[in-house]
């Protein structure tokens, strides 16, 4: 049998092309000049896109990035991956010769090698939203349990620490999501006579968690109040559409929510628990603090506020504009770490 | 030899180097392709080579053997939707059980992870044989199914492995500068896919995606091939998904999403026909480097990264467009 | 021939029914050993139901089939051909995406089996050739070469001669002849009622799905085998069609000289793949038959014609007119029609489903469906409104049998 | 010289059914949706004590239920041409996008941005793969692809919104407590859907493409101008789909449809159209879109963990196609 020659050939064809691949790769290797200290160039990467959280953490970064007046250009993964991916980002922009690095982290632990890899080229390396604790590396982040925990407290205390709650939740499996259930957990301790009726996965999605709401509503379960992870204006609708009267809702500082809770009250009534996406311009202040050789915390932790009409009128009255889009974070300043404009915001623009 | 009035037939064929370019011809464009990207790639660059190779292979070690899975089915006349999240289930049922052991004990558990996803893989062929429903549509319902069973298995993203078997995938081969994740892939492309590739079982893979009825007629068990190629992309996948383990570090239920549509795009641009019998690996391994390293220069270069969704949405399209053209030039 | 000994073939009472078409009734057909036997009938009598069930493709409802007495079952070509069957089908069984020498070792052929019997065929081919790039009748006789390779008692030949030019179809007849000489036996299956007089030592032959007699060849001649083909009154309808058209013929050729200046439709020097300067002028009221082997051009002539393809060289004029038509639509707007009949172009490829015999038979479905007087209905009117009457009704499946 | 095939004189009372299925896929797909709705009351009733089978709920079902009908709709019809259009949900969400971006120009100026919308990114596919022969796959993945990179880069960008009343009417709204508006609009393109593919000619000509583009061809139908046509008809409905559910969110996001996108196929699929194309019809889509609806309502209702809620979908995708396919097949 001689006819398998072209088997062969295409095989030793493969090969040679591959060593081929290297030889040239390493001819390519030029001088690798370090580059000079004009201005600092900030990397973000993040991994989750398509909600209004994550584009207004995305344009609170850049306005900084901006505002600051030191950064010369930025390197930004805002797109949609897992763990691999985003290491895979991290890795591009250690190529890229960032100065930092802000990273919104997809695990919690995953990152950890990459990290140290920045850290070894003396990259500065802030992860936001999420806590990851290694070696040299800086945090900004929301305390998620406390989201959790501060909201169903305001909604059990709210019932007279009696009835009926659903709790909706959003991604199954990813850390905020995992935490936040953890405070609410911790809350509903305390709270013997409050009863969870229904806990479902909204996957962060408005639409679909008006549906299961409406679901919930339309089987005649007895609801008296709703904990939400922030898929929470469309859930308010629900009831509305569902035409049954509302009941106590806990929310996000969603400009959507925060609208109702004043345009509607007093027949609805609810709570919006800050998580606000400015965190991703407090990143880059505190990145730009450290390549200015300042001293910055190793971990700046956000406790949530709970706002609730009209207590809080002045934050609300503040922030719930009307042109807004409905599921983006209505808190935009976090002083003192954030120092852009709200036009500098809006504009979404970067240097 | 009777030559009387053979002149007719007298069948000059094909000269040989045509039908290596059409053989070949793709699979040398594409690696011509990637080489002259690496230039381009280095000059941007501010790191040493040797991290920059060993990024671009650990970042497309994932996606390299989805494309090889996808490949497999492809060529068989199928299509394999639930790839992603096979892989994304093997992932975490390695992570979940990988991160107490010792590194034996790793790599033996890894050839119980490929012999899951190749049982795993049958299945799905079985149904589709079975049932006799399109492919597409039993590999989207797998999808789901996959994607169910990653979940239950693990809910939040955690595990782990050994370090040695991180490192088999981070590492370099002794003191050289080749980087563990590509040697890997060409690994496994000799020891799965070259041996059976001009033997039978590879070449009624092919018989059967390109003519199944020919194939049939020919004496191949059709039904027992396609199952068979399932259950190939099935170890692949699971390699991807052992792969992902090894880089990401951790199992997570939803990781395998982004891959399945990513490997469709690698398959294609890779030179294997979506209408089966036509292709191989090693362009898809290729079109999965390309990929990947154009999502890095692009961010190198510090353009906006989902530029490369529109770059690369395009580029598939004007790919197939004028593989159609040219395939329908040379055709007669 | 026959004679009491043990037949090496034995089928009795084979009955298969697709769906609501019974294609076999109840057929029976002995092959002794030596011997080349013609298994005869018209369209649909069900002659390739037969082969089909003999060599594994499909499963009879009932019937039993004995190989040299044991009875066997062959459930795939695979098992037939272990049995000693070895069948050369009406569409050559090699895979076009490989090369010739790949299809040989997909089958398990002995390469040089092969290429010797090739060469005593008098052919030559290059075993690297892509099989998609081999023209077909050169497949046909490779497909011949690989069955003889396997060496088998019975060699089933489905309608091998239709695509072969006759001194390609000579060389088969030796080969059959060859191999009756070893002891060997053929099943030829053919519509050629000339090669089966020449060739067969006996034939049986099929109607209805039931087969109604067996002959020898040579001894009854071609009326006799037509009138027990097609039944009596059928074969009587046929030789007066027959007679009519001798009459009529020497009546009509002068009306066409008298019109020739009036051309309906003009071929001038047409190239077009294998087409190499066709030339033909039609004149109105005749029917013009076209005359070829498979595959030798005619194809590639009715799509120049229904404006499927475009010539390479020269012209077609429509009443003088040239038809430079991009589209067939073109050429039904200027009144030229061809019904579909051609469209199962299998060896084109164009989709997945013209490969799949799921797909072929419902390419035959609408062939008959889109009558040339629905198309030029709606080429009248010139609107979106033709109406395919038999198109199935929504939800509709045919059934299918490709193997999954 | 043909003979006569023999049909078979007498059937089993097994293969009348068989053929009385066949003939009427749809009867299986009713039994499937009322048995859903009996599992579903009997699962309420013992957990909250109250009837589910309400006409509350079966308007709400139908109000959810609206947009997914929409974008199967077009999803339909792209795949009785043996085509599958993967940019849907995108082509949804730009659609919703630009609605609230013309929308602060008038209500007028909003529907029309995302009708255009649809029509453009239709015409994108229908040209790939009608003209240029692409694999409907690749093309509208590869669309789908830039739809999305687009809508990542600008969507942040703009700021100022506004959805016109009439989408939010049109999007949630409901007439006399139980009907909604939705559905309404639903019901009239359904009507179209369903009377244009059997009673027109550019309906029939959609089975014979998909049937077989060659012999059509040969028929002189155009196919290229079927296959775009067809694609834009699909990128309108996805559009119509976005206006319906960025009226019901009433504010656009990114995943707004994404959730959308295999539900659409799944509907269509369910509802037994062909994936390879030839046969199928908006009908069974229908059905499909509320067993898909009601299937979630259940879910929920039964506290599925998402797992088995994602194994369930899965399998119900491969169970009732194969169901299908058995009860029709005809041998």
């Amino acid at each position: 049998m001689s006819r398998n020659g072209r088997g062969r050939g295409a095989w030793r064809l493969g090969m040679l092309i591959a060593v081929g691949a290297l030889a040239v790769a390493v001819a390519a290797t030029a001088g690798q000049a370090r580059k000079g200290q004009g201005g600092y160039t900030l990397g973000l990467s993040n991994t989750l896109v398509g909600n209004g959280w994550r584009e207004g953490q995305l344009c609170a970064f850049k306005a900084q990035a901006l505002a600051s007046g030191k950064v010369d250009s930025l390197r930004i993964a805002h797109r949609a991956t897992d763990t691999a991916g985003q290491i895979s980002d991290i890795r591009a922009m250690i190529s890229a010769g960032v100065d930092a690095i802000i990273i919104n982290p997809s695990s919690p632990t995953a990152l950890k090698p990459v990290a140290a890899q920045a850290r070894a080229r003396d990259i500065q390396v802030v992860f936001i939203d999420q806590y990851v604790s290694a070696p040299g590396v800086y945090n900004a982040s929301n305390d998620q349990v406390a989201y959790g925990r501060l909201g169903a407290i305001w909604l059990f205390k709210k019932l007279g620490g009696k009835g009926n709650v659903v709790e909706m939740r959003g991604i199954a499996g990813v850390p905020a999501d995992t935490d936040r259930h953890k405070g609410f957990q911790q809350a509903l301790k305390a709270y013997p006579n409050i009863k969870v009726v229904k806990s479902v996965f909204t996957g962060w999605q408005f639409a679909p968690g008006a549906k299961q709401m409406l679901d919930i509503l339309n089987s005649g379960t007895q609801v008296d109040g709703v904990w939400t992870s922030g898929i929470d204006y469309t859930v308010v609708d629900a009831f509305k559409t569902a035409g049954k009267p509302y009941v106590p809702v806990v929310g996000a500082d969603n400009y959507g929510f925060v609208r109702q809770l004043k345009s509607r009250f007093p027949t609805f009534q609810g709570a919006a628990v800050t998580n606000p996406s400015s965190i991703g311009g407090v990143g880059a202040a505190q990145a730009i603090r450290l390549l200015d050789g300042q001293k910055a915390p190793k971990w700046i932790k956000l406790s949530p506020d709970v706002w609730t009409w009209p207590q809080d009128k002045a934050s609300i009255n503040k922030y719930a504009r009307a042109g807004a889009p409905a599921d983006a974070s209505a808190q935009l300043q976090i002083p003192p770490w954030t120092t852009y404009t709200l036009k500098q915001y809006a504009a979404c623009k970067g240097p | 030899m009777t030559s009387a009035t053979v002149t007719a037939h007298e069948y000059r064929g094909v000269p040989a180097w045509r039908r290596n370019l059409r053989l070949h011809g793709w699979t040398i464009g594409v690696w011509l392709v990637l080489l002259a990207m690496v230039p381009y790639w280095r000059s941007l660059s501010q790191q040493s080579f040797e991290f920059d190779i060993q990024a671009l292979a650990i970042d497309a070690l994932p996606l390299c053997f989805a494309a090889m899975a996808q490949a497999v089915v492809v060529i068989s006349g199928g299509i394999d939707l639930s790839v992603g999240s096979l892989m994304g289930l093997m992932n975490v049922i390695s992570a979940k059980h990988m991160i107490g052991m010792s590194f034996r004990e790793a790599i033996l558990f890894s050839l119980v992870i490929l012999l899951l996803s190749a049982l795993a893989g049958g299945f799905t062929g079985l149904v589709i044989t079975f049932t006799r429903i399109p492919d597409i549509v039993v590999t989207l319902g797998m999808l789901f199914v996959w994607y169910g069973v990653g979940l239950w298995v693990m809910e939040i993203p955690g595990g782990g492995a050994p370090q040695q078997f991180y490192d088999l995938a981070l590492g370099s081969i002794g003191s050289t500068q080749v980087p563990g994740a590509m040697v890997i892939v060409f690994a496994a492309l000799v020891v799965l896919w070259l041996p059976i590739r001009w033997l039978r079982p590879g070449l009624s893979i092919y018989a059967v995606g390109s003519n199944r009825n020919a194939a049939y007629l020919s004496g191949i068990g059709v039904a027992r091939t396609r199952v068979g190629a399932y259950m190939l992309g099935g170890v692949f996948a699971g390699l991807a998904g052992l792969a992902l383990t090894a880089t990401a570090g951790i199992g997570d239920p939803n990781s395998g999403s982004i891959y399945t549509l990513n490997s469709v795009a690698a398959v294609v641009l890779g030179g294997v026909s979506l209408l089966g019998g036509v292709g191989g690996l090693i362009g898809p391994i290729a079109a999965a480097y390309i990929l990947t390293l154009s999502k890095t220069i692009l961010l190198i270069r510090g353009t906006d990264p989902n530029y490369a969704a529109v770059y690369q949405g395009i580029l598939i399209i004007l790919v197939v467009v004028i593989g159609g053209l040219l395939s329908r030039k040379t055709h007669r | 021939m026959s004679g009491d000994e043990t037949p090496l073939l034995a089928a009795r009472d084979i009955a298969k029914q697709y769906g609501s078409v019974l294609a076999l009734r109840s057929a029976d057909l002995s092959i002794s050993a030596g011997e080349i036997h013609a298994l005869l009938g018209a369209n649909g009598a069900g002659k390739s139901t037969l082969v089909k069930a003999l060599s594994g493709v499909i499963r009879p409802d009932a019937g039993t089939i004995t190989v040299s007495g044991t009875s066997v079952r062959p459930s795939s070509p695979r098992q037939a051909a272990r049995l000693g069957l070895s069948p050369v089908f009406q569409d050559p069984a090699l895979v076009p995406d490989l090369s010739v020498a790949h299809n040989l070792r997909l089958t398990g052929t002995s390469v040089e089996a092969v290429r010797a019997n090739l060469a005593s065929m008098g052919l030559q081919l290059d075993l690297r050739e892509l099989v998609d790039d081999v023209p077909l009748p050169m497949l046909r006789m490779l497909d011949l070469a690989r069955a003889l390779a396997q060496d088998p008692q019975l060699l089933i030949l489905d309608e091998i001669t239709a695509a072969l030019p006759s001194d390609l179809a000579e060389r088969v007849f030796t080969v059959m002849r060859d191999w009756r000489e070893r002891g060997r036996s053929v099943l030829f299956i053919t519509h050629r009622l000339r090669e089966v007089i020449n060739t067969c030592d006996r034939a049986t032959i099929l109607r209805d799905g039931v087969n109604v007699a067996t002959v020898v060849p040579q001894e009854g001649g071609e009326a006799e085998i037509v009138e027990i083909m097609l039944g009596p009154e059928a074969a009587r309808a046929e030789e007066r069609a027959a007679e009519l058209t001798e009459q009529e013929a020497p009546v009509r050729a002068p009306v066409a000289t008298a019109t020739e200046a009036e051309v309906v439709l003009e071929a001038d020097d047409l190239h077009l793949g294998s087409v190499r300067g066709i030339s033909f002028a039609l004149h109105p009221g005749e029917i013009l038959g076209i005359a070829a082997l498979e595959g030798q051009g005619q194809d590639e002539l009715f799509e120049a014609l229904a404006g499927q393809r475009k010539p390479e060289r020269g012209e077609i004029r429509l009443r003088g007119k040239p038809l430079r038509a991009r589209h067939p639509f073109d050429a039904i707007r200027r009144g030229m029609v061809l019904p579909g009949a051609r469209c199962d172009v299998s060896r084109a490829g164009t989709s997945r489903r013209s490969r799949s015999p799921a797909g072929s038979h419902r390419v035959s479905r609408y062939s008959s469906a889109t009558t040339p007087l629905e198309a030029s209905t709606w080429a009248r009117s010139g609107r979106c409104t033709v109406s395919f009457a038999s198109w199935p009704r929504m939800g509709q499946r045919s059934s299918s049998s490709a193997p999954s | 010289m043909t003979a006569a095939p023999e049909t078979v004189e007498r059937e089993s009372r097994l293969r009348a059914l068989q053929r009385f299925l066949t003939d009427n896929p749809v009867v299986i797909l009713v039994l499937v949706l009322v048995a859903l709705f009996v599992v579903t009351e009997v699962v309420n009733r013992h957990q909250v004590g109250e009837p589910f089978v309400t006409w509350n709920q079966i308007s709400t079902t139908l109000l959810v239920a609206a947009p997914l009908g929409m974008i199967a709709g077009g999803q339909t019809l792209v795949m009785l041409t043996g085509g599958v259009d993967l940019s849907v949900a995108y082509t949804a969400t730009a659609a919703a996008f630009a609605i609230s971006w013309q929308g602060t120009n008038g209500t007028l100026e909003g529907i029309l941005a995302g009708l255009l919308v649809g029509v453009v990114i239709g015409l994108a596919n229908g040209v790939g793969v009608g003209v240029f022969r692409v694999n409907p796959l690749v093309m509208t993945l590869g669309t789908s692809s830039v739809i999305f990179g687009l809508l990542s880069i600008y969507a942040g960008q703009a700021f100022e919104k506004r959805i016109p009343d009439v989408v939010t009417t049109l999007g949630r709204e409901r007439f006399h407590t139980y009907l909604p508006a939705n559905t309404l609009l639903w019901a009239a393109v359904a009507a179209v859907l369903v009377l244009g593919l059997s009673y027109t000619g550019y309906g029939r000509m959609l089975f014979a493409v998909g049937d077989n583009p060659l012999a059509s061809r040969l028929a002189g139908v155009r196919v290229w101008q079927v296959l775009v046509a067809v694609y834009v008809l699909c990128g309108v409905l996805a559009a119509l789909g976005g206006l319906l559910l960025v009226g019901f969110t009433n504010n656009p996001d990114l995943s707004l449809a994404t959730s959308y996108l295999l539900p659409s196929v799944a509907a269509v699929v369910i509802g037994g159209t062909s994936i390879l194309g030839g046969w199928g019809g908006y009908g069974g889509t229908i059905l499909g879109v509320l067993i898909l609806t009601v299937l979630g309502s259940l879910l929920t209702l039964l506290d599925a963990e998402e797992w088995e809620r994602q194994v369930i979908y899965g399998s119900i995708i491969i169970v009732l196609t194969a169901i299908y396919a058995r009860a029709t097949r005809s041998d």
